[in-house]
């Protein structure tokens, strides 16, 4: 026979408005196994707290109701009360009588009596409810930040500095992302990597940061707090150990006409290459594809030449696994290149260029040093048009999102070609101008009103070649929609920011979720919006959505913090809110008959195979399921799909929602 | 001797085997049969008549033991034999499957060659069970109600339906949880309402329709019907399945009309 | 007390009627399907006679599969218990039993009185009256002969009915309780001159081996290798059990809502895996041969010893009803030969 | 609250939310002061996947005349597939019901996002308001009850 306490809070008028609280008190005196019942002003005040206390203690009390707010208010509360008196807090549950009863009803008998019924529901299943403890995960100590961009450097020094370790992956040959492939940056002008590098050089030398270049992440195992991460180390064939980085390989490289990636092809590269003067760290790799000893089996060119030995060709690619408590993933962005437009030719116009081409033009590391010079003949272009939105907000396209870095960039772009050609003309097409953010519509107004950047709003149909010149098709709505043709010596587009290729992939090997557009889901996009739907990874920088350098930078912080209020913490304590499968008496050791489709059904894979073995002869009996209390979240959906019932949900097992259930209807 | 005898006398004297299940001539139809002999292997017989789904001795352990056993069985036998697998029930290696076709005895190798001949091979569907179905779709809803409650009223609970089924294997039944009681365990017109209505969704995207679980009905209720139309109404939703239960899986373009 | 009487057959239908008028319950075979069940008639033309038997025995007129046996109200911590009503027990005719039947209430009798006294089931029983017809047909499921009974066999009917030629209907009343419901329609019937010879119509069952046969065998048998090889194909069903006359395995289950619930018998069966389960986990007939084994046992053996009669009227109910032809007088013919 | 006067029928619902969407979006309701009527008592989930559809068969069994099962919209799950799993279970066991003849008209499936407050209102009352039409759901209550057509003495 249990002995129930039952509380009904008047929530000062909240409740006692419409219900007749003292009324719900006694009628639950008189239900079955409940020891004590009152009601009470105020119960989650001090003096209604330790009311309960006091009853729990005085009537040796096994279980309290709680007629109450909705527990998404004050179950906590409530169970805390509950355990400072020495009850088991999963011994309380709450009657929500104040959101599903007082406020949605008009006072009258059908209230308090429908009050009744749910406290006599709730009675029900707290007789049943078992005592349960939190449950203590340990936390491996270590975050693993996958992407070396400025929204990865940041959040492994924002970690780093906490005195938690990192260890930061990088797919390319360096870090420092595309953030490191820019001129200057909005709206200050300040040199990009004259802040960058800086901190580039912080993240190789701080203590506690492993960098890992040329580096992916291959497999994602385990769950928060215990994840186990699988690193493909892709072979450099240089031991940096060895290297100095004296950079003379480089030099006698034969294969010298390679497309640089980091001047987004507009400078050339030899095979062995560091990718530009400030990489981090400074040593050459090869790439194999073009690579002539690679390819054609004999040169070795660089290993002749290389003063310390460090050039070794055959390493193959190396695995390595690390325990990892947190995730930070932080693998960028790309933008459409030009041959994505056929209205703008296709990429065939080698004067057609994407806006990140544009800002290697007008960087002082650039193929050009700075200089403007187009492409195909290397003049100074004397007539250039910007086009923005190219991709961006066109259904049509596929994007119909806004890529939000464009405005900005684009009106920098104009700003930078007019201070470097003064004699220049830049035209800039679109649709609208967005300028939110601090001192952005002040350096856009400088643009057009400092820097005399002509502002025509409007689509551009199509780009083509006649003469030598690129001629410009477009309209000028605001004057009623004038047909406008402009002849430039350079087209500059502003080309739609859009997920890295390998997002999905990636995103599938983590078990996170991503948008129609391969950009990773935050867990809310308000209030989670660093966080992934699974725990223990989260988000930061332009793998979420496009974002300017300063929003990712908060970004990173943010997951920074997060990851290191979860390192910080001893152990993870998680609501024991999970399913377990039942064990039973020998023979049968549990009823589960290990058809494991409940495999299937469990979203977090937390259903693991477990064999029952003989214990003299350690031949396997049988084998059954078994949930991993780490991984399991609690939805409980496989609960109800076991045929045999042999799955439970601890908190709403199958007999006290029965008994609930059931209860309701009882008269 | 026939071939059948032949053969499988063979895998039982060369060692192949422990057992072969098959079928023999019983008191009226043919029944399942047991040989642990070359000589026990002369009773067995098979023809259309032999329908009992020898696949239920499959998961029972005291009966098939650690030993290689080899079955004859019918085309639903191969059929439940791939599900039963899929369900981590049994261990392929220690069987031997085969089936007669004609004069010849197919042995299967794989699951493959099963799921070939499964596809290959299906059987005329049963009018006399179509029929019914569509006798009982045209009723009025409260008619239907009344010709299910009437017929498993006359439900005693011998459970034969289940013990029939290949694909009911768990060790404690959902009828036998007692805490809940899901399922009252006496008989009443409600409690062997709700017993089918578990054992039909228990069976959904899994039953082999085999047809079993009415034949076993010694009261020869028409709970086959039920098996079948669910069947078909979720080869209807979700074009039939393959890989097991389609309960335990989902598709995020599932169409319904009734959530609002 | 024994009175030999001729009804014609035309007249059976007006004695049943009138039986039906006066009796508030008449249990009686009918058509369903291509079996029968007893039902009840509510008019004499409704009766089933082309059937060698119905598909479940007739015990649930005294033993119904689900019966409440007391309801109960909880009040704080007093709690009222209330019995069943007199009045749910109906005076009964069975009509056109079968002779396997009638001998079926013997058994059951006696393990419902073996100890405890059962209240419902005595009040049922004491208010049947079994009105039997002999057999003139049997199928290769039939063994009465071998179990010490026979198509004609009168024990435990009140009334035997033997259908001599067309016409004439040979009557034995058997009991006063028979004699009560000869007495609903008297002029139906004519004395009968002792020529008359029933045997010569019965139906001719062969005797395929003998009660004490098996008996004496059993006690040397509970080792042997002949129960895992006759159940082998046993599912392990309840099916047997619950057709059958005489068995009488039941379950007790409460029934609760609340404060107030009953507690509720049902039928079970001890070829069930879990009838035996202990809650430590152990169980005693593990297999199904064990639980083949105590069927057997039970009926032919520790019937006989502790309640000096047999659990088996050869019916052959439980052979039609399995679903892997378990024939049980294949397999204690088997037992009786076996060495 | 059978029957708050002769001539009205009250019928007694039982609603299965899930608690992240369905259970947030009734709060809401609440404080958002929209009023519904008494006739529904929510019993709360962690996800609509782990409704047993047995439960559904005992609240009717115990006498409620309708029932509401609601969650998350698809995609919006916490669980991000639970009541994808779900609805496939309501697809196979509506069709099953309405075979038996059981009255699925007296199932009011939805989806009530935790910011759909007045959505929920709208559900309760518009359900309430058809089980009224429709009457109580008797035939499943009286199968249900058989063992109690046995008198009983009561002294």
């Amino acid at each position: 026979m249990s002995k129930i306490g039952v509380f009904i809070c008047h929530c000062g008028e909240n409740i006692s408005a419409t219900v007749d609280c003292e009324r719900v008190a006694k009628s639950a005196s008189e239900m079955e196994g409940v020891a004590f019942a009152t009601d009470y002003k105020y119960m989650c005040s001090d003096p209604g707290q330790s009311l309960i206390k006091n009853a729990i203690r005085e009537h040796h009390l096994d279980g309290v109701v709680v007629g109450s707010c909705s527990p998404r208010m004050h179950e906590p509360t409530f169970r805390r009360a509950c355990s400072e008196a020495g009850l088991n807090p999963y011994l309380c549950e709450i009657a929500n009588l104040r959101e599903h009863v007082s406020w949605v009803h008009e006072k009258g008998e059908a209230t308090t009596l429908k009050a009744i019924d749910i406290v006599k529901g709730v009675v029900e299943k707290v007789r049943r409810n078992k005592p349960l403890n939190a449950i203590e995960v340990p936390i491996t100590k270590k975050a693993l930040v996958i992407g070396g961009g400025i929204a990865g450097i940041q959040a492994s020094l924002d970690i780093a500095n906490c005195g938690q370790k990192v260890i930061l992956i990088e797919k390319g040959p360096s870090i420092g992302g595309h953030m490191s492939q820019l001129s200057e940056t909005f709206p200050t002008l300040d040199c990009s990597q004259c802040i960058l590098t800086p901190r580039m050089v912080e993240v190789a030398q701080h203590p506690n940061i492993t960098l890992y270049t040329y580096a992916e992440l291959d497999k994602l195992d385990g769950f928060i707090g215990n994840f186990k991460a699988t690193i493909r180390l892709k072979a450099k064939s240089v031991d940096y150990n060895k290297c100095t980085g004296c950079g003379l390989c480089t030099t006698k490289c034969p294969q010298k006409k390679i497309p640089s990636e980091f001047n987004e092809g507009l400078g050339l590269r030899t095979a062995i290459f560091t990718p530009f003067p400030q990489a981090v760290p400074n040593k050459p790799a090869i790439d194999k594809e073009h690579c002539n000893y690679y390819q054609k089996g004999k040169c070795k060119v660089c290993q002749k030449f290389c003063p310390t030995g460090a050039i070794e060709y055959d390493k193959p690619d190396e695995f390595i696994t690390e325990d990892i408590g947190a995730v930070i993933v932080t693998t960028g962005f790309n933008v459409l290149k030009t041959d994505f437009f056929p209205e703008y030719g296709y990429g065939k116009y080698k004067d057609v260029i994407t806006g990140l081409q544009f800002e290697r033009l007008a960087s002082a590391s650039g193929p050009t040093l700075g200089e403007i010079r187009r492409p195909s003949d290397g003049q100074i272009p004397k007539k250039i048009v910007f086009i923005s939105c190219c991709g961006s907000r066109d259904p049509a396209k596929g994007i119909p999102y806004c890529s939000k870095i464009c405005c900005m960039y684009t009106a920098k772009h104009a700003m930078l070609y007019q201070h470097k050609v003064h004699d220049g003309e830049s035209t800039i097409f679109y649709m609208d101008v967005r300028a939110g953010g601090k001192n952005y519509e002040e350096f856009v107004r400088r643009a057009v009103e400092e820097d005399h950047v002509n502002y025509v709003r409007g689509r551009v149909a199509r780009v083509y070649e006649k003469n030598g010149k690129l001629i410009v098709k477009g309209v000028d709505t605001l004057l009623s929609a004038k047909p406008v043709e402009i002849e430039a010596d350079m087209v500059v587009l502003a080309t739609a920011g859009v997920a890295n290729k390998g997002a999905e992939e990636l995103a599938q090997k983590m078990h996170i979720s991503y948008d129609p557009y391969h950009f990773f889901a935050e867990a809310h996009p308000k209030l989670k919006p660093v966080e992934t739907n699974t725990a223990g990874i989260f988000l930061a920088g332009a793998c979420q959505s496009p974002k300017d350098i300063p929003e990712t930078v908060a970004s990173a912080s943010g997951a920074a913090v997060k990851a290191v209020s979860l390192l910080s913490q001893p152990t993870l304590v998680r609501e024991p809110i999970i399913a377990v499968v039942n064990r039973c008496a020998p023979p049968m050791f549990s009823t589960c008959v290990g058809c494991f489709m409940c495999e299937t059904i469990c979203p977090y894979n937390a259903i693991e195979h477990e064999e029952i073995k003989d214990r003299r002869t350690g031949k396997v009996i049988k084998t059954v399921a078994k949930i991993n209390p780490g991984l399991c979240q609690g939805c409980g959906t496989c609960v109800s799909f076991c045929r045999s019932k042999s799955i439970d949900i601890q908190g709403y097992t199958n007999e006290e929602m029965f008994a609930e259930v059931t209860a309701l209807l009882n008269k | 001797m026939s071939k059948l005898s032949k053969d499988t006398a063979a895998l039982l004297s060369e060692g192949t085997v422990k057992m072969i299940i098959g079928y023999e001539q019983g008191t009226e139809r043919p029944r399942p049969a047991f040989c642990h002999t070359p000589e026990d292997c002369e009773r067995l017989i098979f023809n259309d008549q032999c329908s009992n789904n020898l696949a239920v001795y499959l998961t029972k352990k005291e009966i098939i033991g650690e030993d290689k056993v080899g079955v004859v069985g019918n085309y639903y036998v191969v059929k439940t034999v791939i599900q039963l697998n899929l369900e981590n029930q049994i261990n392929l290696q220690n069987l031997v499957l085969m089936t007669v076709d004609g004069d010849d005895i197919i042995t299967f190798g794989s699951i493959d060659e099963m799921q070939q001949y499964v596809d290959t091979h299906e059987p005329v569907p049963n009018e006399k069970v179509l029929a019914a179905i569509e006798k009982i779709d045209k009723m009025s809803r409260s008619e239907r109600w009344e010709y299910w409650k009437s017929e498993l009223s006359k439900c005693v609970r011998c459970y034969a339906c289940r013990a029939a089924c290949p694909l009911c294997y768990c060790n404690r039944c959902v009828t036998e949880v007692n805490c809940p009681q899901w399922i009252e365990p006496w008989a009443s017109p409600l409690s062997n309402m709700e017993w089918q209505i578990n054992r039909i969704m228990h069976m959904s995207g899994r039953c082999v329709g085999c047809g079993e679980c009415a034949a076993a009905c010694p009261l020869e209720l028409p709970i086959g019907i039920l098996t079948k139309k669910m069947g078909m109404d979720i080869k209807n939703t979700f074009g039939g399945w393959k890989d097991g239960s389609v309960l335990s899986t989902y598709n995020v373009n599932d169409k319904e009309n009734f959530i609002k | 007390m024994m009175e030999r009487l001729i009804i014609k057959s035309d007249s059976i239908n007006t004695w049943l009627s009138k039986i039906i008028e006066t009796v508030p319950r008449v249990l009686a075979p009918v058509k369903i399907g291509s079996k029968a069940e007893f039902k009840e008639i509510k008019d004499a033309g409704s009766v089933a006679y082309d059937v060698i038997t119905t598909t479940s025995s007739i015990k649930s007129a005294a033993f119904p599969n689900t019966e409440t046996l007391f309801t109960y109200e909880k009040q704080g911590l007093e709690t009222k218990l209330y019995d069943v009503a007199e009045d749910n027990f109906l005076d009964t005719v069975i009509w056109r039993a079968r002779p396997c039947d009638a001998v079926g209430f013997g058994p059951l009798t006696k393990i419902f009185n073996w100890d405890y006294k059962d209240k419902l089931y005595n009040e049922r029983f004491s208010r049947l009256v079994v009105v039997s017809f002999a057999c003139d047909k049997a199928d290769e499921c039939c063994f009465c002969t071998s179990v010490g009974g026979g198509p004609g066999n009168t024990a435990g009917s009140d009334i035997m009915l033997t259908k001599i030629n067309d016409e004439d209907t040979l009557v034995e009343v058997l009991t006063d309780k028979g004699r009560k419901l000869i007495d609903l329609c008297k002029d139906c019937f004519t004395d009968a001159d002792d020529s008359i010879d029933k045997e010569s119509v019965l139906a001719k069952v062969p005797v395929k081996f003998t009660r004490e046969q098996i008996h004496e065998k059993l006690a040397k048998a509970f080792e042997s290798p002949i129960w895992k090889a006759q159940s082998e194909r046993c599912l392990g069903c309840g099916a047997c059990a619950f057709v059958c006359p005489t068995c009488a395995c039941f379950d007790i289950q409460e029934d609760a809502h609340g404060n107030h619930g009953r507690r509720v018998r049902c039928w079970d069966s001890c070829g069930f895996t879990l009838f035996t389960q202990h809650t430590s986990g152990h169980n005693p007939r593990p297999t199904q041969a064990t639980r083949w084994r105590q069927r057997v046992m039970h009926k032919f053996s520790y019937m006989p010893d502790r309640l000096d009669i047999y659990g088996c009227t050869g019916c052959g109910r439980c052979s039609r009803a399995c679903p892997v032809d378990m024939n049980i007088a294949e397999h204690l013919k088997n037992i009786a030969n076996n060495e | 609250m059978e029957e708050k006067n002769d001539n009205i029928f009250e019928p007694r619902i039982i609603a299965f939310v899930c608690n992240w969407c369905t259970y947030a979006g009734a709060d809401l309701t609440g404080t958002s002061r929209i009023k519904y009527s008494t006739n529904v008592e929510i019993v709360r989930f962690p996800c609509t996947g782990r409704i047993d559809f047995m439960l559904l068969l005992k609240a009717f069994a115990g006498g409620a005349d309708g029932i509401i099962i609601s969650g998350c919209h698809p995609n919006d799950c916490h669980y991000t597939s639970g009541n994808f799993h779900a609805r496939r279970r309501w697809m196979v066991f509506r069709d099953m019901l309405d075979f038996m003849g059981i009255d699925i008209e007296r199932i009011r499936w939805s989806w009530v996002s935790a910011a759909e407050g007045a959505k929920w209102a709208d559900v309760v009352n518009d359900t309430v308001s058809k089980i009224r039409e429709m009457g109580p759901y008797t035939e499943y209550k009286k199968a249900a009850k058989f063992l109690e057509e046995e008198k009983i003495i009561h002294e």
